[in-house]
C-alpha cells in the first residue's frame, strides 16, 4: 500500500490557494478557531492569577490539528481526543459554557464535577470520548467503537488522536494494527508537537516521521503541516471517506508545536527559543486561515473585528455560567457507579453552593 | 467481518450445541453450563458478541465456546490478535455503540496484559461520563491444577480495588449458567471468573428456561450449620462442603457460604450466618494479602464484633506465586485438612 | 549514553544539590529528603542509575531529580519514552546485570500502565529464579490536591497482592530519606510511593549522615496514647494526629502508629498498641474495598480478638473513582472531622 | 536504514553450499539439532503417555531458528526466550538432565520445582531469562540487559525471541522502539512459526512479513528460512556483531511452521494438511542440516548413528536423573520470596522423596 508521506513543514500556503469548503464554512472555522484561542489564552491568564482550579493543557499553536481533523467528521461520528485535544471537541460540537463549568468544577460540566479540565466528553450530545489521561488509551476503544460500526453496518467512522509521545506506548500498536488487520473504518491522528512534556521527539522515536511508521501496518500514512486548518482538513476527509468506503485505517501526523508549557506549571525552559519563535511567525493556523481569509475577500477586517467581539462575549458568558452554576454536592460523590442508581439517568442535586 | 479468515470448523462432534452436548441424564457440567448460557444470550439478543484469543475455530482454549463459530459467524465470534488491552478497548468501544460484548481471557492471568483498560477505562469511564458500559470480561482463573503461578491465578483483587467492576465467582453449573446470563445482561462491567479445577469436574442439574437467572449480589448457603461459619467462594467451596461432611461425622458443624459474587459482597447473607454461628473462617483462593478474604474479614470483624465468639481466621494461600511441583502446590493452596483444623480450631475457642 | 539528546539544564537555581535546597535552618521538605537520599545514593554507589520520563532535564513532573543530570549525566539519568511496561523492563533487565535502577513514574497512577511488568515479572522472578532484582519504583501517590481520578491513586493493593515488591510510604520527610536508602541498598524491588500532598508542605530537620537509613518493614508510633489506637500511613499520618491533638483537648487520648512500610506490614508495633488501647481505628487512603486498612483490619481481627473492646473500625475512600470537585473530593476522602468522630465513637463503644 | 528483507522461504539450500562454521563446530551443531528433535519427541510421547505432568509446548520443525540464532551468541550475552524456544536454551548451554528434572517438577530442575516445563532459565550460569508466560513480556527486559550493557561498556549482545503472534502485543512495539532510540545491543529475533495457537498470520498482522516492520524503527530488517539453520546463523551473526559493534538493534524473522499443536493437549486440526506436508518435507532443519553434512563429506552415514546413539543415551540418562531427583520440600514452598531469607543461596533441602 503507498504511502503518502509529506515531508514539508514550510509555512502554510492554505492547500494551494483553493478553498475547499464553500465561504460560510470558513467563516465558521475562522470562528471556532479564534474562540479556541482566545479561550486558550483566557484560561492559561486565569490560572495564572489564581482564578482557576486544576490543570490546564494549553493547545495553542495547534488549532489547526484539532479544528482541521475534526471539521471532516459528521455529527455520528466519533471523536477519542487527549487532554490536548479540547479545540477538538469544542470543534466537535461541546458547549462552551458547559465546559467551563467543568473547569471549574461545577454540576454542569460534562462530567458533573468529577472531573476537571480538558479530561472532559460529550458521548450521548456530540459522540466525544470521556478523555483519561493514560496515553493513549483512547486508541483502543476507538477500535472498538469503529468494531461496532462494521458489524451493525453503519457508516460511521472513529477519529482518535494522540500526541507524539504516545506513539511509544504500546497501545498504539496495538490499535492500530488491530484495525488495519480487520480494515476497520477508524482515522488515527498523531498531534506532533513534537515534544511530549519535556522530551523531543528524538527521544521518543528512531525515524524521522511517524507517517512513515504507516508501512508496518500496511494502510497509507499522510503528513501534514498542522499550521494549515485546510491541508489537514483535506488530509483528514481524505482518510474519513476512505474508512467510510470500507477501505481501512489511515494514519495522519500533523506538525505543529507546542507554544506553551506542557501544563499550565510549565514554563517549557527546555524549548528551543528560535524553534518557538519560527513557529508561531510561521505555522500560527489562526492567523494562516484569517490571513488566506483575508486575502481571498471572504471576509473583510470589520468581519474579524466583529467575530472576536462575538468571541469575547461567548468566553464572558461561559465564564459567569461556570461560576454560577453550583458546586455538586457532596452526598452525590458516592452515586454514579453503577447504571441501576440512577444517577446518570436523573436531575442531579444543586443544592451545592458555589464556595468550596 | 469479510476479513476474517475463516479456518476449519474442527473435528466431528465439536459445534453442536452447547446442550447437545449434557449428559444422557440431563446433567451439565459447569463448562457447558457455561457455554449454554453464552449461546442463548447470543440467540436471544443481536447485540451480543464475543472476542478473545483463538476463540473462534479453535473454540477456545479450554472449549468453553466451540461450535459458536458456525452457529454465529465471525462477526460475532471474533478471534482476535495477542493484544489485551485492545481486546478491552474493543470491548469498551463497542459497547459505548451499543453492543455487548463478552471478551474471553485465554486464562485469567493474562487479564494482568489488559490491567489498565480494565482498571483504569472499564472501571472508572461510566462514574465519570454515565455511559454504561454492558461488557462481561471472562477467563479461567484458579490452581489445584499443576499449572503453576502464570496459569493459576486468581485476579480478584486487582479489579475489585478501585470499584466499577462487578465480579462473580461461581461454582456451581446451575449459578454459573445464571450468573452468566445476568452477566451479560447487565449495563455494568462484570468479571466473571470460570475456575478452571472445576470446568469439567462437578456437574449437576441445570434448569433450560432461557430466562433462568441468578442475581449478581446475592450469596448462597450451601449448607447448614451452626458451629462455624465458612465463608468461601470458587473451588474452596467444594472443597469446604467436603470438609464439612468429615466435620459433621465427628459432631461439628460447619455451614458453608458461597459468595458467588465477590464484588458487591453479600454482606447481609454473610453477617445472618455469622450471627447463627458466633465464627467466622474465611477460606479464599486469593493470596492472603490484601486478598478477598482480607476484605471479607475485616468487614465480619467490623460489623458482628458482638456475635463473634472467636477471631475471624483467614484460610489462603501465602502472598506469593503458586509453585509448579506437586509437593508445593499442595502445600500452597488451602487443602480440605486445612479447612477442618481451622473449623476445630475455630469451634474449640 | 551517546544518542541521548542533551538539553538545556533548567532555570538559574536549579541544578544544585539538593541539600542546597534546605531552608536556612536547614530543615527539609519531604520532596528535598527523597532528593537527598537520591543524590547521596548515586554519589556512593556508581551502579545506581535513574530512569523515567521527563526525570533529565525537566527534572521530573515534580522536580525531585532536578540537578540530577548535570551532576551524573545522561548516562545515569535517562529520560524514557512513553512505555511504562518497557521502563519496568528495563528496571529489571539491567538489575539483571549488576545495575539498581531507580525508575520513576509521573505519577503512581501510571504505575497501572506498567502493571504487568511490574506485578507479573518484577515480583514473581525472584521466586521462580533466584535472580536478585535490586530495582526501585518510585512515584507521587494520593489524593487531597484536587487532581482528580487519574493523579490521585494509591496503588498498593495492586502490587501488594501477589507478593514479592515490598512497599514503602514514608509520612516525614526523615522518614522519607532513610527509607530511601534503604529501598536502593535492598536487593528486592522495592515500590516507594510519595505522597504528592506532603512534598513540600511538611519539612522537619532531617539527618545529614550519608548512612543514616530507616529499616523497611518497621512502623513507628508518631503520637503515643491510651484509648485509641490509630493505625495509619502517608498524608493519614498527618491528618490523624492532627485529630489526635484535637481529641486530646477533649480527654479522648489516640496514639498513632504510622505504618511507614506497607509490604511487609510490621504487626508487632500494630499489634502492642492494639494490647496497650483496645481499640483499632484503621485509616487509609487506599479505598475500602481490598485496600491497605482491609488487610489491617483483618490481622488485628484475627490476631488480637482478645485485646479487643471495640470493632476494628475502618475508615477509607469509598471504593470509585476520587472526584475533582473540591466538595466531592472533600467528602470522598477521610478528613480530619471523619476521624476525631470515628475515634470518640469508638472511645464511647 | 536500509531494510534487507530476503522473501524467500523456498525450501533451504543451506547458505549457498558454502560452510559458515568449522567442521567440528558444524558436527556438534547436527548434535545439539538431533538432541533437541528427539528430545521433543520423545517427551511428547511420555506426555501422552500419562507419564510427564504438566504442559509441553514442542518446538518441532523450529529447531533451525532456535539453533541457528543461539549458535551466534557468546556465552557472556544473554538470551530471553519464551515457551517454544527450549531448544535455544538447550543450545545456549543447558544441562538436558536439569531441564528434564525441572518438567518432572523437581528439585534439581532449574527452577526448584517451582515452575514447570519450558519455563525455564538458567541466568547465573548460561544467561538465559527463566520463562514467563505473558508474550512477550521478556522483550522489555532484553531492553535493560542491553542497557546495561551499553552503560557499563561491556561488549554483551542481549538477544530475544517471541513468536509471530507476540509482535502484536503493545510491548512488543514498546521495546523495539526504545532499543531502537538508544542504539541498544539487543538482536529481536521473531519466529515465525505462522500460527499463534490457532490464529493464523493473517490474523496477526496485516502486511506479508514481519521483517519489513523494521522500518518503523529505522532499523534493519531481515527475514530468513528457519529451514536452514546455516542461513539462521549468518543472519544472527551478523545482527551480533552490528549490536556488538554499537550499531543498535536488528529484527530478524525466521520463518518456519509448528509441526505439533500449540501444546500437548491441541491437535490442531486447524493446521492445513498441505503446508504442514510441504515444511516436513521441505523445510525440515534438521534434516537439511543432516543432508549437507552428508553431502559435503562432514560426516558420514556411520558417524550420524553414533550421533544418534548418544542422543538417545542422554535423553535416558536425563530421563532417569530426573525420576530419581526428589520432589521439593513441602515447606519450601514459602522460602526464597525475598532475597534475605537465603534460600536460593543455600542447598534446598532434599527430603521430598520421588513420589508425589
Ligand atoms: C501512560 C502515561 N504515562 C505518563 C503520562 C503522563 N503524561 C501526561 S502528558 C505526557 C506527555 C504526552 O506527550 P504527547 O503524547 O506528545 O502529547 P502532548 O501532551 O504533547 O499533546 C505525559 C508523559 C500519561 N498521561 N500516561
Ligand atoms: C499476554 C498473553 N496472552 C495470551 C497468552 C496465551 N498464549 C500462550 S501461547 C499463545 C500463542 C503464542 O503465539 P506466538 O507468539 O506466535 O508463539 P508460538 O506459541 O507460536 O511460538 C497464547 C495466545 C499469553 N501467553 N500471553
Ligand atoms: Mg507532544
Ligand atoms: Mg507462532
Amino acid at each position: 500500500m503507498a504511502t503518502e508521506v509529506d515531508p514539508t513543514t514550510a509555512p502554510a500556503e492554505m492547500s494551494g490557494g483553493s478553498r475547499p469548503l464553500p465561504d460560510d464554512e470558513l467563516v465558521r472555522m475562522l470562528h471556532v478557531l479564534k474562540l479556541c484561542r482566545y479561550f486558550d489564552e483566557r484560561m492559561e491568564a486565569l490560572y495564572r492569577q489564581g482564578r482557576l482550579p486544576g490543570a490546564i493543557y494549553s493547545g495553542r499553536g495547534q488549532e489547526g490539528t484539532h479544528v482541521g481533523v475534526t471539521w471532516a467528521l459528521r455529527a455520528d461520528d466519533s471523536l477519542f481526543p487527549t487532554h490536548r485535544d479540547l479545540t477538538a471537541q469544542l470543534t466537535k460540537g461541546l458547549d462552551l459554557k458547559r465546559v467551563m463549568a467543568q473547569f471549574w468544577g461545577r454540576i454542569d460540566g460534562y462530567t458533573r464535577g468529577r472531573d476537571g479540565n480538558s479530561h472532559i466528553g460529550d458521548w450521548q450530545g456530540n459522540k466525544t470520548f470521556t478523555v483519561m489521561s493514560h496515553l493513549p488509551i483512547a486508541y483502543p476503544v476507538a477500535v472498538g467503537a469503529a468494531l461496532a460500526y462494521k458489524l451493525k453496518g453503519e457508516p460511521n467512522v472513529a477519529l482518535a488522536i494522540c500526541g507524539d509521545g504516545s506513539t511509544s506506548n504500546g497501545r498504539w500498536h496495538e490499535a492500530i494494527n488491530t484495525s488495519a488487520i480487520h480494515r476497520l473504518p477508524v482515522v488515527w491522528v498523531v498531534n506532533n508537537n513534537q515534544f511530549a512534556y519535556s522530551t523531543p521527539n528524538a527521544l521518543e522515536f528512531p525515524i524521522p516521521t511517524i507517517a512513515e511508521r504507516s508501512v508496518a501496518y500496511g494502510i497509507p500514512g499522510v503528513r501534514v503541516d498542522g499550521g494549515d486548518v485546510l491541508e489537514v482538513f483535506e488530509a483528514a476527509r481524505a482518510a474519513i471517506e476512505r474508512a467510510r468506503a470500507g477501505d481501512g485505517p489511515t494514519l495522519i501526523e500533523s506538525v505543529s508545536l507546542r507554544w506553551r508549557g506542557h501544563a499550565g506549571h510549565d514554563p517549557a525552559k527546555y524549548m528551543p527559543d528560535e524553534l518557538l519563535q519560527d513557529y508561531m511567525a510561521n505555522h500560527d493556523p489562526v492567523r494562516n486561515l484569517e490571513d488566506f481569509l483575508l486575502a481571498e475577500g471572504v471576509v473583510t477586517e470589520n468581519d474579524v473585528d466583529a467575530l472576536m467581539e462575538r468571541v469575547e462575549a461567548e468566553f464572558e458568558q461561559g465564564y459567569e455560567y461556570a461560576l454560577a452554576s453550583p458546586f455538586p454536592e457532596p452526598a452525590d460523590a458516592t452515586k454514579g457507579l453503577w447504571v441501576e442508581d440512577g444517577y446518570w439517568t436523573s436531575e442531579p442535586g444543586r443544592a451545592g453552593g458555589t464556595e468550596a | 467481518m469479510a476479513t476474517t479468515v475463516k479456518l476449519d470448523a474442527g473435528a466431528a462432534g465439536h459445534g453442536a450445541e452447547p446442550r447437545g452436548k449434557r449428559d444422557d441424564d440431563g446433567q451439565a457440567t459447569y463448562l457447558i453450563a457455561i457455554a449454554e448460557a453464552l449461546w442463548e444470550e447470543m440467540e436471544r439478543d443481536e447485540r451480543v458478541y464475543m472476542l478473545g484469543e483463538d476463540i473462534g475455530a479453535y473454540g477456545g482454549a479450554f472449549k468453553v465456546t466451540e461450535g459458536f463459530l458456525d452457529r454465529f459467524g465471525s462477526g460475532r465470534v471474533i478471534d482476535t490478535p495477542i493484544a489485551e488491552e485492545t481486546i478491552v478497548g474493543m470491548a469498551v468501544g463497542s459497547a459505548m455503540e451499543g453492543l455487548r460484548p463478552v471478551a474471553e481471557f485465554q486464562y485469567a492471568d493474562f487479564m494482568s496484559s489488559g490491567f489498565d483498560s480494565i482498571a483504569t477505562v472499564l472501571g472508572r469511564y461510566h462514574y465519570r461520563s454515565g455511559v454504561p458500559l454492558p461488557v462481561v470480561l471472562r477467563g479461567p482463573s484458579g490452581g489445584y491444577v499443576r499449572a503453576s503461578s502464570f496459569h493459576s491465578v486468581n485476579p480478584e483483587p486487582w479489579f475489585a480495588y478501585g470499584g466499577g467492576i462487578k465480579i462473580v465467582a461461581p461454582a456451581f453449573p446451575a449459578d454459573a449458567k445464571g450468573l452468566m446470563k445476568s452477566a451479560v445482561r447487565d449495563d455494568n462491567p462484570v468479571l466473571y471468573l470460570e475456575h478452571k479445577w472445576i470446568y469439567r469436574r462437578i456437574k449437576e442439574t441445570v434448569p433450560t428456561d432461557p430466562d433462568f437467572l441468578v442475581p449478581i449480589g446475592e450469596a448462597a448457603v450451601k449448607r447448614e450449620g451452626t458451629d462455624v461459619s465458612i465463608i468461601t467462594s470458587g473451588a474452596l467451596v467444594h472443597k469446604s462442603l467436603e470438609a464439612a461432611e468429615n466435620l459433621a461425622q465427628r459432631g461439628v458443624s460447619a455451614e458453608v457460604v458461597d459468595l458467588r459474587t465477590i464484588v458487591p459482597i453479600d454482606e447481609e447473607t454473610v453477617l445472618n450466618s455469622i450471627a447463627k454461628t458466633s465464627r467466622a473462617l474465611v477460606v479464599s483462593e486469593s493470596y492472603r494479602f490484601v486478598g478477598i478474604g482480607a476484605e471479607v474479614g475485616a468487614t465480619i470483624a467490623e460489623k458482628a464484633f458482638e456475635h463473634l465468639d472467636a477471631p475471624v481466621t483467614r484460610l489462603s494461600p501465602p502472598n506469593m506465586p503458586v509453585p509448579f511441583s506437586p509437593t508445593l502446590e499442595d502445600a500452597f493452596l488451602p487443602q480440605v485438612a486445612d479447612i477442618e483444623r481451622a473449623v476445630e480450631e475455630l469451634s474449640a475457642w
